[in-house]
């Protein structure tokens, strides 16, 4: 098997200099797959993301322990936009579009990496207008009067703009209508299948992450509990109870949740 | 479970129109709201249907239209007046006190019942501290019932995600508020908490009565468990009524639900895996 | 493994809300309060009480006052200076005109004359927000000072427009011993933390907060932006008046509007960043970073046995001042207390680092 | 009419040269949201940089063509500024990246006092001199028409042209160009900025040596105005309310509000000051901002201030 | 243990003033030095000294006051009126007076209320006076300023505003216009008190400023075509870092003058010799001699004069405490005799104190800048003390009034 493009390897975070958050993440992603990273709130998965992207610095966090690697290479030490001229870049979870630009400032604010020319840059706008039209008849307004949903794909869209080799998305379907959300997951299958962007994504919707992805991690409280072929996470009765919502007789109506609780085996 | 108790309409929205320069957010819009229902809200994105709560409880004055609640008929109030009638609300993108606690966030919710003045609160002697207690009391049993009380004293800043937006459930929670208005509780959570979140607004529905206003993109639980459904598109109303007449109603599919997909979501959820 | 509250239950919500939860805490606090009392007026030099002390603790006031709106409130006011000024001329002005005016009275007056203006400048803040807010503010401070030198009946028709007040005393108690002074400074300082405690911990305290964290969700709960931005306002212009009051009256006896200059009003909001905003502990220890590191660096050529001119060394001072300033907000960006606070959390979980 | 005029054109040159400084902040803010109150201090720092170039070069070279001297001169300061653009990314800006704006507010407040400590070390604290060959006499226009003909100093005259040409170029700096559109990104949101590539580092001594490069011609001009000295640092002062009152973020703002400031001031206390006892100017600016503000909280030219919820 | 006799200097050599305030901290320090070399000290009692940086700053003078005396301070010179009026409220209850020559409040002159403040040689109400009389010589008899407009650019603090009162009093006398023209602290702009003088086209000018806005003053007068000649300064408004920038453009300037300038006078020389020639000097020499320089010296030296006469009551040879300092400062009885001992004839005039007279003399001279150096442009001048005189008692007996003082008897006035 040839050696994985991101190789995280048992990596210790923590915020603060006291909150210890991530207990020894490891995790790979190959070239060309989409890997999800599931896992409840506050599992750490923003934090994984971060850590790869190198964007902790700015959250007063920092890996203590363990290594990450892109293509064998060690890459804790190096900046952000290190990363991103290596390829990686991070969808951030909460939108963050940058409030004052127009979506089209936005949008060509992600383009700042390249190299390649205007034509390139215009072609690669024109191919994310083409996967959000929304975006197109919004692409005067300040993003910060835009609804939740269109600075998401803003967001997503500007990440696109870097011609990434490799998108780290956090929670991408978080807020958008399910239209848009399955749109979303087929751009991702898109790139993935078309242009070979690999993706790791941090998501709730474990359902749509499961459908789009290779292979799972499941991490809860700071540490990876499960992971699999996304095709076996799928079957698994742990999976299917508490991250799909199928119990044994299959879907519970959210109606009935109130005479229902359940833990987690794994966390008692 | 007890049976609903509809009754009487609370909220009437008529004719609401509201622009912001060019961007017609909000287009002639009317609806209404009754008594102990759970009324949902569900939209594509950029829709207006934050826009339509902001209208609600008078964050934003619409240009056009009038909003009745109980009775009191306005065209632009403060939201402290809305406050005042019992509204309360959570929002989209979490607006809670970064700097504060999760209790302190919860309290900020008890603020307009608490009366003393400053000079008994620089002293904290007698009335005031009795009134802070009390209301801390109030406080402590909405953080039971949302089971938070771990994170009692943690800045809610540090919170992960999910707990925020319960956090956020609970400070509007706290105003014991009549009609509740609920700006996509769900987002960003997994079905575990989305059930979380479900008993809970059931359970603020059920025992207290309160009128809900949900927006949320989860179909599931919008089919689940709201009573009637208003489906905006682009500033317009394009279906209003009970969940499956809206599911199966061509405009809303064409416009939200997606275009290839007329199966109810519930049933796609459970087709979808592998037997 | 003495710093633990193990096996420290509350049982009522009062005693949940205490100021020190931590009863290690509290006796810490009793102890400091007992030497500040005790055994520093006792021990120090006339040196320590008056050049250091009794500014320290003045200046805490302000900065205890100023945090109250800027660090609950979060309204940016580059004004204090301004309203310490006022605090100094209305207690001048009422000891000058109204014989036998009790000296605590004075300084109480003055205070409320610092409310008045600061709630007058308070009332922009409904509209303008952040720095805009804080330059607005200057208004404040250029219109006081240029008001206390071009108006004649506030010097009390002084020719050179500087002031100075009589022999201080309370009653027949003379304030003319460095630990009277001392402990008069002392006195309204723990009365004022206290109370700004208080108010704090309060509803009002946390409509201040709402108001910082987040203005349009704290009004749709019910909070009225105005009456919690004018309540800042007021109580913390008091404070600072009073402090101003002080400052003029205890620390400095006879001053001009220089003396409130725009550079007391950065050197307040210094305080407040550096020790921590929206904190009580942090305006102490802002002012100790102001008050006390200058003449700490003032020793550095003693100690380092380095004749060095005055010029250079104080040039060499204000480097480093400002190099430390930059540290520590590097250090810790939420100031000193916060700083304090995660020592004091890690030496809670010691010996564990997590 | 004659007075009048002649206050309202040193007015209006008045402004300008505060909207010269004006122009550090705004840059400044406008690429980094960084509110720079170490301006005031760089320009001193500058200022003393390239008196003393000057000084030493004649002294040291014996070279003494007054344009080569100053250039030589200018292009020291500005080395010497680039260097300390690149200590301040380095050393402060960097760790503290995603600080909140008044934590990094604070910060430039503390690098203020090391560049004046730094400045009056190494360069000394005496008077120095710039000259740039600006001419310090009046001259006077249409003496004809009026008795006295109306005053005009050509040294403001040559330094508000000066001024303007700098502000010209800066603001189609920031209009399209790619550069111009990351610095507005990094100023709106650190992380995002990062995370999509933007070398925060490389931005910011950009930013910070062009700011350095307004602040040494702030420098030469209020230089050669005043004479170089500390006081030179407080001439931020009166740059805070232009900056404001234009816009924090607008480059041609600082531009218009400095002349606003300028006019305002020197006609209301020609015209009002005698009523209120004089020095009115001192406040005027800054009350006017705050009445502005309450009709436009953002400035003339600001960026609207965005809360939604 | 050998004797020391301490002097604590506050100065500021930092900041906005610090232009003007190095030349006259340099001044003081060079001359305790030159007693110390040349004499071995006052009666074999050595001078020692400690600067304190004040930055022109009030609070950072108190505390400095508060540091250096306690370390045996027997006399203070603030070196700004701000920390003067925070001190006058202090020295009474440590008993260490202050010697603010030239400068602090005017109505301080009267010792009988003011029983710690030394303004020797003059105080801004004498500057004032005899700048009146200056301007009155000029057109040929103070009558002959009847309808002239006299204007005064002030810096806008209570040092600018002291000359005020007596201005006023001489415009009721003489029936000259005054204009009042205040300039914002620390005066780097100045446009519209300038245009303000174009507007009004006053006579003369009189210039009330420190540190930048002096040399501000001066190029806006150049920039606005107002003539220098016709411009006349305090003594604090003439000195070299006041002109120097300007060069040419301040030529014909006129500034009243405490002292001379210039390195001949015989203390300078002495300087020179005992203290820069040993590779001992404080500042650059060429600095040695300038006006504030040598005010510096002149100011150490009444302070050292005052030690040793009151060491020839309490003893010589002994370090004297505040309260002796204060006797020999209000006994200095310095004729030329005994200045031409310490080489400082023509540098002051006689000088001679009393316990109610804290001034001791008003001799000032008026000097003009020729584009080098500072000449000398009029003979000595006396205040006039006739109008004086009344004006300082009632001020003092007012501010005694609000402090609640008695005035010091003879009786008083012996120990
Ligand atoms: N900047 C920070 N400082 C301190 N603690 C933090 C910080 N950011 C995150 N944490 C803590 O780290 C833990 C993991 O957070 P993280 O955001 O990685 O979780 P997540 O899996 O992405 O959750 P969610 O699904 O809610 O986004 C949480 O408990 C959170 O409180
Ligand atoms: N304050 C405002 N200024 C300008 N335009 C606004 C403002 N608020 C909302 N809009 C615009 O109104 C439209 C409706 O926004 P709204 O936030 O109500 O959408 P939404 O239905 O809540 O969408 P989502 O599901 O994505 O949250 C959007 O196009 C948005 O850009
Ligand atoms: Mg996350
Ligand atoms: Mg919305």
């Amino acid at each position: 098997m040839t050696a994985p493009l991101l190789n995280v390897n048992g990596i210790e975070v923590i915020y603060n200099h006291v909150i210890l958050v991530l207990k020894g993440v490891s995790l790979q992603v190959r070239e060309g797959s989409v890997v999800a990273l599931l896992g409840g709130n506050g599992a750490g998965k923003t934090t994984t993301l971060r850590a790869v992207s190198n964007l902790l610095e700015g959250e007063r966090g920092e890996v203590t322990k363990g290594s990450i690697e892109l293509r064998g290479e060690r890459i804790e030490k190096l900046s952000t936009s290190a990363m991103v001229e290596r390829g990686v870049v991070q969808v951030m979870e909460g939108r963050h579009c940058f409030a004052h630009l127009t979506i089209e400032e936005n949008l060509m604010t992600g383009a700042y990496t390249r190299k390649d020319g205007r034509a390139a840059v215009a072609a690669t706008l024109e191919k994310v207008y083409a996967y959000f039209p929304r975006l197109k008849t919004r692409r005067a307004s300040q993003a910060a009067y835009t609804s939740g949903g269109e600075q998401q794909m803003c967001a997503i869209g500007r990440a696109l703009m870097a011609n990434p080799k490799m998108v780290l998305l956090d929670e991408p379907s978080m807020g958008l209508a399910p239209q848009i959300v399955e749109e979303v997951f087929e751009i991702v299958r898109d790139l993935n299948a078309k242009e070979k962007t690999t993706f790791l994504l941090a998501e709730q919707n474990t359902n749509m992450a499961l459908r789009y992805a290779d292979y799972g991690y499941i991490l809860e409280n700071g540490r990876i509990v499960m992971d699999g072929a996304a095709a076996e996470l799928r079957e698994n009765e742990d999976v299917k109870e508490f991250y799909l919502g199928v119990g044994g007789e299959g879907r519970r109506s959210f109606k009935d949740v109130k005479s229902y609780k359940r833990r987690k085996r794994w966390l008692a | 479970m007890a049976t609903k108790r509809i009754g009487d309409v609370v909220l009437d929205v008529k004719n609401i129109s509201l622009a912001f320069g060019g961007v017609k957010a909000l287009t002639d819009i009317s609806f209404d709201v009754r008594e102990h229902e759970i009324r949902a809200i569900i939209g594509p994105n950029g829709a207006g249907k934050s826009s339509m709560l902001n209208c609600i409880n008078g964050v934003y004055q619409p240009q056009q239209g009038a909003i009745t609640l109980r009775g009191r008929t306005y065209h632009g109030m403060s939201p402290r007046q809305v406050a005042e009638m019992g509204v309360a609300r959570t929002f989209q993108n979490l607006a809670l006190f970064k700097g504060m606690s999760v209790l302190d966030n919860i309290m900020t919710g008890r603020n307009l019942r608490m009366k003393r003045g400053l000079l008994w609160q620089a002293l904290h002697i007698g009335p005031a501290r009795r009134e802070e207690t009390e209301q801390r009391a109030v406080a402590e049993r909405i953080i039971d019932f949302l089971e938070i009380q771990a994170w009692r004293k943690t800045p809610v800043g540090r919170l992960p995600y999910g707990l925020q937006k319960r956090v956020d459930l609970g400070r509007a929670l706290a105003m014991e508020p009549s009609l509740l208005l609920l700006d996509e509780p769900m987002a960003g959570m997994n079905v575990e908490e989305k059930q979380d979140m479900c008993r809970f607004i059931l359970d603020v529905n059920d025992e207290f009565g309160t009128t809900i206003v949900l927006i949320e993109h989860d179909m599931g639980v919008v089919m689940d468990i709201s009573d009637r459904v208003v489906v905006l598109d682009y500033g317009k109303k394009i279906g209003d009524g009970a969940p499956d007449e809206v599911r199966t109603s061509e405009d809303v599919i064409r416009a939200y639900l997606g275009g290839e997909q007329t199966q109810p979501q519930r049933h796609r959820d459970t087709e979808e895996l592998p037997a | 493994m003495l710093y633990r509250e193990n096996g420290q239950f509350k049982t009522s919500y009062p005693a949940d809300s205490q100021i020190l939860p931590i009863r290690q805490d509290r006796i810490a606090m009793g102890l400091l309060l007992a030497a500040a009392f005790i055994l520093v007026p006792m021990a120090s030099s006339e040196y320590l009480l008056r050049a250091v002390f009794v500014p320290f603790l003045i200046l805490s006031l302000a900065a205890l006052g100023l945090n109250v709106l800027v660090g609950y409130c979060g309204q940016i006011s580059l004004g204090s200076g301004a309203f310490m000024a006022v605090g100094a001329y209305v207690a001048y002005n009422c000891q000058a005109r109204f014989e036998g005016m009790p000296l605590i009275v004075a300084l109480l007056a003055g205070g409320l004359g610092a409310t008045v203006l600061g709630v007058a400048f308070g009332l922009p803040s409904l509209r303008i927000k952040g720095l805009y807010l804080a330059v607005a503010t200057l208004a404040a401070q250029f219109f006081v000072d240029w008001a206390c030198l071009r108006l004649k009946w506030v010097t009390n028709d002084s020719t050179s427009g500087s002031v100075s007040v009589a022999d201080l005393h309370i009653g027949s108690l003379s304030l003319e011993s460095p630990q009277a002074r001392y402990l008069l400074c002392l006195a309204f300082v723990v009365v004022f933390a206290l109370a700004t405690k208080n108010l704090v911990r309060g509803h009002i305290g946390r409509s201040w907060m709402a108001m910082r964290d987040m203005d349009v969700a704290a009004s749709v709960i019910g909070i009225r932006p105005m009456q919690a931005k004018l309540s800042a306002f007021a109580v913390s212009s008091f404070i600072i008046g009073v402090a101003g009051a002080l400052w003029g009256f205890v620390h400095l006896g006879s001053w001009e509007p220089a003396a409130f200059g725009i550079n007391r009003s950065f050197d307040l909001l210094f305080m407040v960043i550096i020790g921590g905003l929206g904190s009580i502990s942090g305006a102490f220890f802002g002012a100790a970073f102001i008050v006390v590191l200058p003449l700490v660096l003032d020793k550095l050529p003693y100690w380092t046995g380095m004749p060095m001119d005055t010029a250079t060394a104080s040039h060499l001072a204000l480097m480093i001042f400002g190099a430390l300033i930059v540290f520590f907000l590097i250090k810790e960006p939420h100031g000193l207390a916060r700083l304090w606070a995660t020592a004091k959390e890690k030496l809670r979980l010691w010996p564990f680092p997590h | 009419m004659g007075p009048f005029l002649e206050t309202l054109i040193g007015g209006l040159m008045s402004g300008m040269l505060y909207s010269l400084i004006a122009l550090g902040f705004v840059l400044i803010f406008k690429a980094s949201g960084v509110f720079n109150f170490a301006q005031g201090a760089m320009v001193l720092f500058a200022a003393l940089a390239m008196a003393r170039f000057a000084e030493w070069i004649q002294k040291y070279t014996g070279l003494d063509g007054k344009l080569a001297v100053n250039l030589l001169a200018f292009a020291g300061g500005l080395a010497v500024m680039v260097v300390v653009a690149w200590l301040v990314e380095w050393l402060a800006l960097s760790r503290l990246v995603n600080q909140e704006g008044i934590t990094l507010l604070m910060a430039t407040l503390g690098i203020a006092y090391l560049l004046e400590g730094a400045g009056q070390m190494l360069f000394g604290n005496d008077i120095y001199k710039i000259d740039i060959g600006l001419p310090k006499d009046p001259m006077f226009l249409f003496e004809q028409t009026f008795e006295g003909g109306i005053l005009v100093s050509k040294e403001d005259l040559y330094a508000a042209l000066i001024a303007a040409a700098l502000v010209a170029g800066l603001s189609l700096f920031f209009q399209k160009t790619a550069t111009g559109r990351a610095l507005r990104a990094v100023a709106d949101d650190h992380q995002a900025a990062q995370s999509i590539g933007i070398p925060l580092s490389r931005i910011w001594v950009i930013v910070w040596s062009v700011a350095g490069f307004v602040a040494l011609v702030a420098g030469m001009i209020w230089g050669s105005k005043l004479g170089v000295q500390f006081s030179l640092s407080l001439v931020a002062l009166k740059a805070l309310p232009v900056v404001i009152l234009g816009g924090l973020t607008s480059v041609p703002g600082a531009i218009v509000g400095g002349l606003l400031i300028g006019v305002g001031e020197k006609l209301s206390e020609a015209y009002l000051g005698s009523l209120m006892g004089g020095g009115i100017e001192y406040w005027f600016g800054y009350v006017l901002v705050l009445v502005v503000l309450l009709v436009r909280p953002q400035g003339l030219f600001g960026e609207k201030i965005i809360d939604r919820v | 243990q050998a004797k020391e006799q301490f002097f604590p200097l506050l100065v500021y050599r930092t900041g906005p003033y610090s232009p003007n305030g190095t030349p006259w901290a340099n001044g003081k320090q060079d001359y305790i030095k030159l007693i110390n070399a040349r004499d071995g000290g006052v009666n074999g009692v050595k001078l020692t000294f400690e600067e304190c940086e004040t930055g022109y700053a009030t609070d950072k003078g108190v505390e400095c006051y508060e540091r250096l005396k306690g370390k045996g301070a027997s006399l203070f010179d603030p070196q700004a009126t701000g920390i003067t009026f925070a001190l006058t409220d202090k020295v009474p209850h440590d008993k260490i007076p202050l010697i603010t020559l030239g400068y602090g409040l005017s109505a301080s002159a009267d010792g009988g209320v003011f029983a710690w403040n030394f303004p020797l040689m003059g105080s801004y109400w004498t500057a004032a006076d005899v700048l009146i009389q200056h301007l009155g010589k000029k057109e040929g008899g103070l009558d002959k300023l009847k309808g002239k407009k006299i204007a005064l650019v002030y810096h806008d603090s209570p040092f600018g505003k002291e000359p005020i009162p007596l201005l006023e009093e001489r415009q009721k006398m003489h029936g000259f216009e005054l204009i009042k023209i205040p300039v914002t602290a620390p005066g780097v702009e100045q446009k519209s008190a300038w245009l303000e003088v174009r507007k009004q086209r006053p006579d003369y000018v009189l210039l009330w400023g420190w540190g930048v806005m002096n040399s501000t003053a001066l190029k806006e007068a150049q920039a606005t075509g107002y003539p220098r000649d016709k411009m006349y300064g305090v003594w604090w408004s003439g000195a070299e870092p006041d002109v120097k920038d300007v060069g040419e453009g301040a030529k014909g300037y006129n500034a009243l003058a405490l002292n001379t300038s210039g390195q001949s006078p015989k203390v300078i020389q002495d300087i020179l010799k005992y203290v820069h020639g040993k590779g001992q000097g404080t500042g650059p020499k060429e600095e040695v001699g300038s006006v504030l320089y040598t005010r510096g010296v002149v100011i150490q030296a009444l302070a050292v004069e005052a030690v040793r006469r009151a060491q020839e009551r309490f003893g010589k040879g002994k370090v004297m405490t505040g309260e002796q300092v204060r006797w020999g400062l209000e006994n200095l009885a310095l004729d030329e005799k005994k200045l031409a001992a310490l080489g400082l004839t023509g540098v002051i005039r006689p000088i001679s104190t009393s316990c109610f007279d804290h001034q001791g003399s008003t001799s000032v001279r008026v000097h003009t800048w020729d584009g080098k150096q500072w000449n000398f442009s009029s003979d000595w001048y006396q205040a006039d003390e006739a109008l004086l005189k009344p004006m300082v008692k009632a001020a003092a007996d007012k501010y005694a009034a609000e402090k609640k003082l008695t005035r010091r008897t003879s009786a008083e006035c012996q120990s």
